[in-house]
């Protein structure tokens, strides 16, 4: 890959159930497909599972961008995981939103286990966005902020 | 004396209840007033200036006992009483509740009567916090988050938020816990952010609406717009209005196939 | 190809009834009183509107079943689908009228129908005798039911003076605003 | 500190050609806990094995990241390979830089430093796992299957047949179910009696059966392995044990005029009643609601007659318990009343049948002995009409499914017609004719080719009786929606199927999740179609959909197989990845408040309550949450609702993950 | 006893023996009828085949008067007026930018709220109980009771009886003497609004009806619409030239047989201006 020192490399991380999009990305790899870099995937049994604080967590330890992604609705390998999944990122989403956190930063997705082009898809274009969008600066900021605090 | 004082010297004298929770006048503003006997029950009030949640000392077992207990109640105090039920911190039944009707004391005793009256006495959003929210939600993005940025400065983590909701009632609060440490102990914009993040999505369905977080916040960070905005979301979202002690299952623990998803791509 | 402006998609977005619904069972044609004179029994129209056509939409709109149909509701009665296709024969109707493709055959049907809201823009109310006289000058068929007359007048049936409306501006106003949003003539 | 080791595998090239392995396991040596790593061309080879093997034993390693192809692929590999060398192996972690870096990325800095990173995350998450132990649930090897129809009459057969004890409820007085009322089957015409009544009577005689009729499940409490069910055994009011089933009782009876359920109506039955000749068990039930003793306190024949006195009345319902490992649904299907459409005059007009009715008229045991004659005079009917979709594919009035069955049948039924009525007209109103199965397609071809019947492409408005005939107003699409007058002597109503009387009430004893129509639903429409989503409930036949007996004695054996697959075990062993409350020292006992709100967002029921009493005075001091190892799989989504954080879950904790993720984003 | 009543333009006209008989058994039996004032016509088929709009502004404006002037609940013996009327009431209760749109055209203020009675409701509602009492000459004939279709559809907004086989009519029938017999037209059209365009239409639909009745022993049909009375009545002529052989059985409103039973004269029910004579 050709990298221009003066690119925008973001960092971004993917929180994804095993059965659907762990297997998706699997399967992107068996393709050969071929995507971005910039992407680490963090497998979790569900999207159930998929605490919102961790999400915080990536961004304070300076992702620039999230994906999250899990089985299509009715898809669920646990049946009804990911729907306890969307409910929860509707309100989570709102709540950030209304607090100014940049809700375009965090990219949700079903991708299901045939859908290795999608994913490599999903992962080209999140990093296409966050590179448009700049490094996450605002929130590194508070977070250096409480670093530099801390070491008071 | 009142008809609430005699309601509620009545319920003492009968033995029915050990305790009344209730209000009374104090210096500054009103205060709870917790009777045992029945002449504690002459100074009791209730009118709109009775803005502290009292629902709240219902989920402290020091403080009330195993007996039946009765409190005098304001909307929000009943929707305490409601939400708090379902979430088996109270039994059905030990709790009575006193509200006023004009001037009639009306004596509830069933979570299904309580319901029945708020479904009745639906409470609006104040003009106040209506106009806040909309004056907050018109900023960019940018301009919000430099608002709660300025306000989340200001936070001293004295967890009066807590202390003050009627539903945190948790024994290890999540800020308590350090394996892993979710959110760092120390002020600090971030930790704090993410204190009320976490505060306010545990409210999610739950929060009845009572303000006490706002009110009671030493450095007046207005609290309370987090959970209405997030309340108005739901609403939208799933037709659910909260704090309304849903039985089947809280807004997040619950959910419709055809829930609305298109932020999902 | 796809015919963005096909009757099927102007008809749910004015009506919302999903043609696509339809999966022929022919239930309404099977009921439907008149699906023997018409040229297109119920279904058989559903499924001309289906396929999106300029030629089916111009079937549809050039027959005769649009305006014979009586909308005796038997059909949404019975559909399993819950076509409203009633509601359907207004729109289609309407359609034929506007695009000027009304079957020679529904002359008389129009004629009536014209005739008939003309007495009631200006007197408020259905005067049989004006609609008769006012049918017949439209359709030339002056000598229709004119058996009937002599023993409608002597059974009392017909008036040669119409019931009036107090005011019949009221009418003629409200024929007139509504007129403003929609084709009557 | 802890001793990780990391073995990054080249795959041969597949890895190797873009990452570069010796530098991710040079710069993994450094991290923080790694005690020993190293790099090799085929991990998963037997020599790769036994290098991590060897480094587990050597460096006294407590922990393994293996950097390799997906942990779909070979996590359980090398969690063996760990176990044998004396590592609990879910101290095993597998980074996947094969799948998800080396296959996706171009050979370049970036791409070894994503596979650093990914190993990193891993090594964090690694130091904080626990050693786990696979969780044992002893079994019950005892099946209850519900339901005699043919599904739960094959299902039990092959339980008992691998050895197994059965359990089988029916809550009629005899099995035999809907199968047992039919005619001749369909593709094969071969009589369903003939067929079903051996596997009856094999049931009956079964050795490992213990057959309860006119029974019903009241309760079942435990979860699977360890069910324990409440039965109701509804008084039949006669002592089984002394009846001999001679008969005489029910010839007796002076109420004769009671609609026979078995014959749809065709036919009658007395108070007191065997459903059938061929039931099983072959001993009479006093129907209650009829019999004029328990009605009116009169008569007692029946008793004055029973050479063995083996009438009892004023019997009461009694309750037994079992336990049991497993269950199995088998409670059927039914079909949809037709009131729903008057336009078809059924219920008015008496010659306007269901297709099931048409069964009993077409079967030698039924009300005519098997002639086609209609109930109105008992004639022939020299003109027949059969109209497909009666309710099915019909949201308006009835269910918008497609009850798969009917199509068949309605061939069946107008190929019986005819070959019993040689001069008869039979015409099959149908909208489009679903015959995927095997022989089906060519069955339906010869009721048509064949034997003449008139399909007619189109639905029928109404039916309405005129100077005895039947006036059929249908349409055939297929000529331009040309309406068809019929004046038929009879019409057959294909009505649809549907889910049994009180299948969700059934639902909901057992926790069982079921469809919009009652129909139960199953763990996975295409991998898991015979489980449901409690464990140890399977399901057999039409009580999960529409199924004709093929399907369902299909289903049937499915699930008698599940059954046995879980009693071949000595007990139920699970993978410890389950969620899990914690518990703390007195006074706190646990941080769970006892809100429950994670009961309802658990899909598998596995949240239960337990009180925590005070060892002394007994009384409760708190009630919390308690997972159920046997019912939790893992999904994790009540561990991320949990508000105070008081559930976490095993192999995938709260603290791995958030290590992970750190991990992952250090520079 | 007094309802808000809304003739419509045929029981001014072609159909006023419906309106006398309504009026006569109605006074009879103590009920006041109390005309909407300044009413117009409901726009019937012509409108709503031709203007969406004005097919609801028509109907509209009479539901708006009879608010306007305190009615709460208005009997319409004309089944296209009360068929017309309802839908209107259902349409713009579950729209309201048509509502609105309505509203602005036709002027006056509207709410929706007046409930709705067919003849046979109003019967059902406030006659039942005092008829038998005063039933004086049974109504002794074996009949046909004929809906038509405005009466029963659509059911989902009428909701009056059983849309297929309805049973109201047969039973006013029973209770004043008479036979209703079942029979299989019940509820199918007679061609209404072609009455007029297509004459060749209504006479065949209407033979089909007639027929069945007569083939079945009906000595009258009864009905609760003008437009049916008229289709079977005084397109009589036209119908028995479809016909193999002339029928003649008369076609009465119901009104018209209770007023029969009840004793009221032919003149005051308006039997004398029926095309097929009443010789019952």
């Amino acid at each position: 890959m050709s990298e221009t020192n003066q690119e925008f490399e973001p960092r971004i991380v993917a929180f994804v159930c095993n059965w659907c999009t762990y297997a998706g990305a699997d399967l992107a790899g068996t393709s050969r497909l071929k995507y971005a870099t910039n992407v680490k995937i963090v497998r979790f049994p569900c999207t159930g599972r998929i605490d919102f604080m961790l999400l915080l967590k990536a961004f304070e330890e300076g992702a620039d961008g999230i994906i999250v992604s899990g089985c299509h609705p009715n898809d669920c390998h646990y049946t009804s995981g990911n729907f306890h999944a969307r409910r929860r990122w509707t309100v989570f989403r709102g709540l950030l939103d209304f607090m100014g956190i940049d809700v375009r930063r965090i990219h949700f997705t079903w991708v299901s286990a045939a859908e290795g082009a999608k994913w490599a898809d999903i992962v080209n274009e999140t990093v296409a966005d966050i590179r448009a969008l700049g490094p996450y600066d605002e929130y590194k900021s508070i977070a250096s902020n409480f670093e530099k605090e801390a070491a008071k | 004396m009142s008809k609430l004082s005699e309601k509620a010297a009545a319920l003492l004298s009968e033995g029915t209840v050990g305790l009344v929770i209730g209000y009374e006048q104090g210096t500054h503003g009103t205060r709870p007033k917790f009777c045992r006997k029945a002449e504690d029950a002459a100074t009791l009030i209730l009118n709109d200036k009775c803005l502290n949640n009292i629902g709240g000392y219902l989920t402290k077992p020091e403080l009330i006992g195993s007996g039946k207990v009765a409190v005098t109640a304001t909307l929000a105090v009943m929707r305490t009483v409601v939400q708090l039920t379902a979430e088996h911190q109270l039994t059905d039944g030990n709790v009575i509740v006193l509200a006023l009707d004009g001037d009639e004391v009306l004596q509830m005793a069933s979570i299904d009567e309580i319901k029945k009256w708020l479904a009745a006495h639906p409470e609006d959003l104040s003009d106040e916090n209506k106009a806040l929210l909309s004056k907050l939600k018109a900023l960019s993005r940018e301009e919000r988050w430099n608002f709660w940025i300025n306000e989340m400065n200001k936070c001293i983590k004295c967890y009066a938020c807590r202390a003050s909701c009627p539903l945190c009632y948790c024994n290890r609060c999540i800020v308590e816990v350090n394996c892993p440490q979710w959110i760092k102990p120390w002020a600090a914009p971030l930790s704090n952010m993410e204190w009320q993040i976490n505060r306010v999505m545990h409210m999610a369905g739950r929060c009845v609406g009572c303000g006490a977080c706002d009110r009671a916040c030493p450095v007046h960070i207005p609290l309370r717009l987090l959970t209405i905005s997030m309340a108005g979301d739901i609403k939208e979202a799933f037709g659910v209005a909260s704090g309304t002690g849903n039985i089947d299952g809280n807004v997040l623990s619950s959910f419709k196939p055809d829930d609305k998803e298109n932020f999902i791509h | 190809m796809e015919n963005k402006d096909s009757i099927s998609r102007r008809l749910k977005a004015a009506t919302g009834i999903d043609t696509a619904l339809c999966y022929q069972c022919g239930k309404c044609s099977a009921g439907c009183v008149l699906a023997d004179d018409m040229d297109f029994p119920p279904s058989y129209i559903l499924r001309l509107l289906q396929t999106e056509t300029p030629d089916s939409d111009r079937a549809v709109l050039t027959s005769n079943a649009i305006w014979i149909c009586l909308n005796c509701e038997n059909c949404i009665g019975r559909c399993p689908k819950e076509v409203d296709i009633p509601s359907m024969m207004d729109f289609l109707r309407a359609e034929s009228r506007k695009a000027g493709l009304v079957s020679p055959k529904a002359k008389t049907v129009i004629a009536f129908h014209k005739s008939f809201l003309e007495q009631v823009r200006d007197t408020g109310r259905l005067y049989e005798v004006g609609l008769e006289m006012a049918y017949k000058l439209r359709t030339f068929r002056i000598f229709q039911d004119v058996k009937l007359v002599p023993s409608m007048l002597a059974k009392g049936k017909l008036h040669f003076l119409p019931e009036k409306l107090s005011d019949t501006s009221v009418m003629k106003n409200l024929f007139q605003r509504i007129s403003g949003k929609e084709d009557t003539k | 500190m802890s001793k990780i080791g990391v073995f990054v595998c080249h795959c041969g090239e597949n890895i190797a050609a873009t990452v570069d392995c010796e530098k991710v396991a040079n710069t993994a040596a450094k991290f923080d806990g790694v005690e020993f790593a190293t790099d090799y061309k085929y991990m998963c080879s037997d020599p790769g094995q036994n290098l991590i093997k060897n480094a587990i034993k050597e460096h006294h390693l407590d922990g393994v990241v293996v950097a390799s192809c997906s942990p779909r692929m070979h996590e359980p590999t090398f969690r063996k390979a760990c176990s044998e060398a004396g590592l609990n192996p879910f101290m095993c972690e597998v980074a996947n830089i094969r799948e998800h870096c080396s296959w996706v990325h171009e050979k370049g800095d970036a791409t070894t430093q994503k596979a650093i990173d990914i190993v990193r995350g891993l090594v964090e998450k690694v130091s904080r796992d626990h050693p786990l132990e696979s969780i044992h649930v002893p079994i019950t090897k005892k099946a209850l299957v519900i339901g005699g129809g043919i599904a739960g009459i094959q299902a039990s057969l092959d339980i008992a047949n691998a050895g197994h004890k059965v359990i089988l409820i029916e809550r009629d007085p005899s099995i035999g179910g809907h199968m047992s009322q039919l005619s001749e089957t369909f593709p094969t015409l071969d009589c369903s009696q003939c067929i079903l009544t051996p596997r009856m009577v094999e049931v009956a005689q079964h050795p490992n059966i213990t057959l309860y009729t006119y029974a019903e499940l009241e309760k079942l409490e435990g979860f699977i392995g360890n069910f324990k069910a409440t039965i109701r055994l509804k008084a039949k009011s006669i002592d089984e044990d002394v009846c001999t089933g001679c008969g005489t009782c029910t010839t007796k009876c002076p109420t004769k005029k009671i609609p026979s359920e078995f014959n749809q109506g065709l036919g009658n039955r007395t108070a007191i009643y065997v459903p059938f000749p061929q039931a099983v068990p072959n001993k009479p039930v006093i129907d209650k609601d009829h019999c004029l003793h328990y009605q009116k306190g009169v008569c007692g024949l029946c008793e004055k007659v029973c050479p063995t006195h083996a009438i009892h009345f004023g019997q009461d319902d009694s309750f037994i318990t079992e336990d049991v490992g497993a269950v199995v649904l088998a409670t059927g299907f039914n079909v949809l009343n037709t009131d729903f459409f008057p336009e078809y005059g059924y219920g008015k007009y008496k010659d306007v049948i269901t297709g099931l009715q048409f069964e009993r008229l077409a079967s030698a045991s039924g009300p005519t002995s098997g002639e086609i004659r209609r109930p109105s005079d008992g004639k022939i009917p020299q003109k027949i009409v059969f109209i497909a979709c009666a309710g099915s594919r019909d949201p308006a009035k009835g269910i918008p499914y497609c009850s798969k069955i009917c199509c068949m049948y309605t061939a069946k039924h107008a190929m019986l017609y005819q070959h019993k009525v040689h001069d008869g007209e039979s015409t099959v109103f149908y909208m489009d004719i679903r015959a995927a199965g095997k022989n089906y397609e060519e069955f339906v071809r010869r009721a048509i080719e064949e034997d003449g019947v008139n399909y007619v492409r189109g639905r029928v408005a109404r039916v309405y009786e005129k100077d005895g005939k039947l006036i059929v107003k249908g349409v055939d699409t297929l000529l331009g929606a040309k309406p068809v007058e019929i004046e038929a002597d009879m019409v057959v109503l294909a009505t649809a199927g549907v889910a049994n009387a009180g299948a969700e009430e059934l639902a909901q004893k057992l926790h069982v999740s079921y469809d919009p129509y009652h129909f139960f639903a199953e763990a996975h429409p295409k991998l898991r179609p015979v489980e449901t989503n409690t464990a140890g409930i399977y399901l057999a036949g039409a009580c999960q959909a529409p199924k004709d007996i093929p399907d369902t004695v299909a289903a049937a054996s499915g699930a008698a197989v599940k059954v046995a697959g879980l009693f071949s075990q000595p007990d139920l062993v699970r993978e410890p990845i389950i969620a899990k409350v914690n518990r703390m020292p007195p006074p706190v006992f646990s941080t769970c408040v006892g809100c429950f709100m994670c009961e309802t967002a658990c899909p598998y029921n596995a949240i239960e309550r337990e009180e925590i009493k005070d060892r002394r005075s007994g009384k409760v001091i708190k009630t919390i949450a308690k997972v159920n190892p046997g019912l939790c799989q893992g999904c994790g989504t009540c561990v991320s609702f949990c508000r105070s954080k008081s559930i976490d879950m095993q192999g995938f904790s709260n603290e791995e993950m958030f290590a992970e993720v750190q991990a992952l984003l250090e520079d | 006893m007094k309802i808000g009543f809304y003739p419509g333009c045929s029981l001014k006209g072609t159909s006023r023996e419906y309106n006398e008989s309504v009026q006569a058994i109605c006074k009879a039996l103590d009920v006041e009828l109390v005309t909407i004032k300044d009413w117009n016509c409901c726009g019937a088929t012509a409108a709503h085949s031709m203007n969406r709009a004005l097919s609801l502004a028509l109907p509209a404006r009479v539901l708006a008067l009879a608010e306007q002037q305190g009615m709460d609940e208005i009997v319409v013996p004309c089944a296209s007026c009360y068929n017309r009327l309802s839908v209107t009431q259902y349409e713009l209760a579950n729209d309201e930018n048509l509502k609105k749109e309505v509203v602005d055209a036709m002027g006056l203020p509207y709410e929706g709220k007046v409930r709705i009675l067919n003849v046979i409701q109003m019967i059902e509602k406030y006659l039942l109980d005092v008829i038998p009492a005063k039933v004086t000459s049974k109504f002794e004939h074996a009949v046909a009771c004929y809906y038509g279709c405005l009466l029963v559809r659509p059911h989902k907004i009428l909701n009056f009886d059983r849309v297929e086989d309805p049973q109201s009519m047969d039973r006013i029938i029973s209770l004043i003497g008479g036979t209703p017999i079942d029979w299989g037209f019940k509820t199918e059209c007679c061609g209404a609004g072609l009455s007029v365009s297509r004459t060749d239409l209504v006479a065949k639909l209407s033979a089909n009806i007639v027929k069945d009745a007569a083939d079945r022993g009906a000595k009258a049909i009864i009905v609760a619409c003008p437009m049916c009375h008229s289709n079977l009545d005084m397109r009589r002529p036209d119908i028995n030239e479809v016909l193999d052989s002339p029928i003649d059985i008369p076609v009465l409103y119901i009104t018209q047989a209770i007023g029969l039973a009840i004793g009221l004269s032919v003149e005051e029910l308006g039997l004398q201006r029926h095309f097929v004579k009443v010789n019952l």
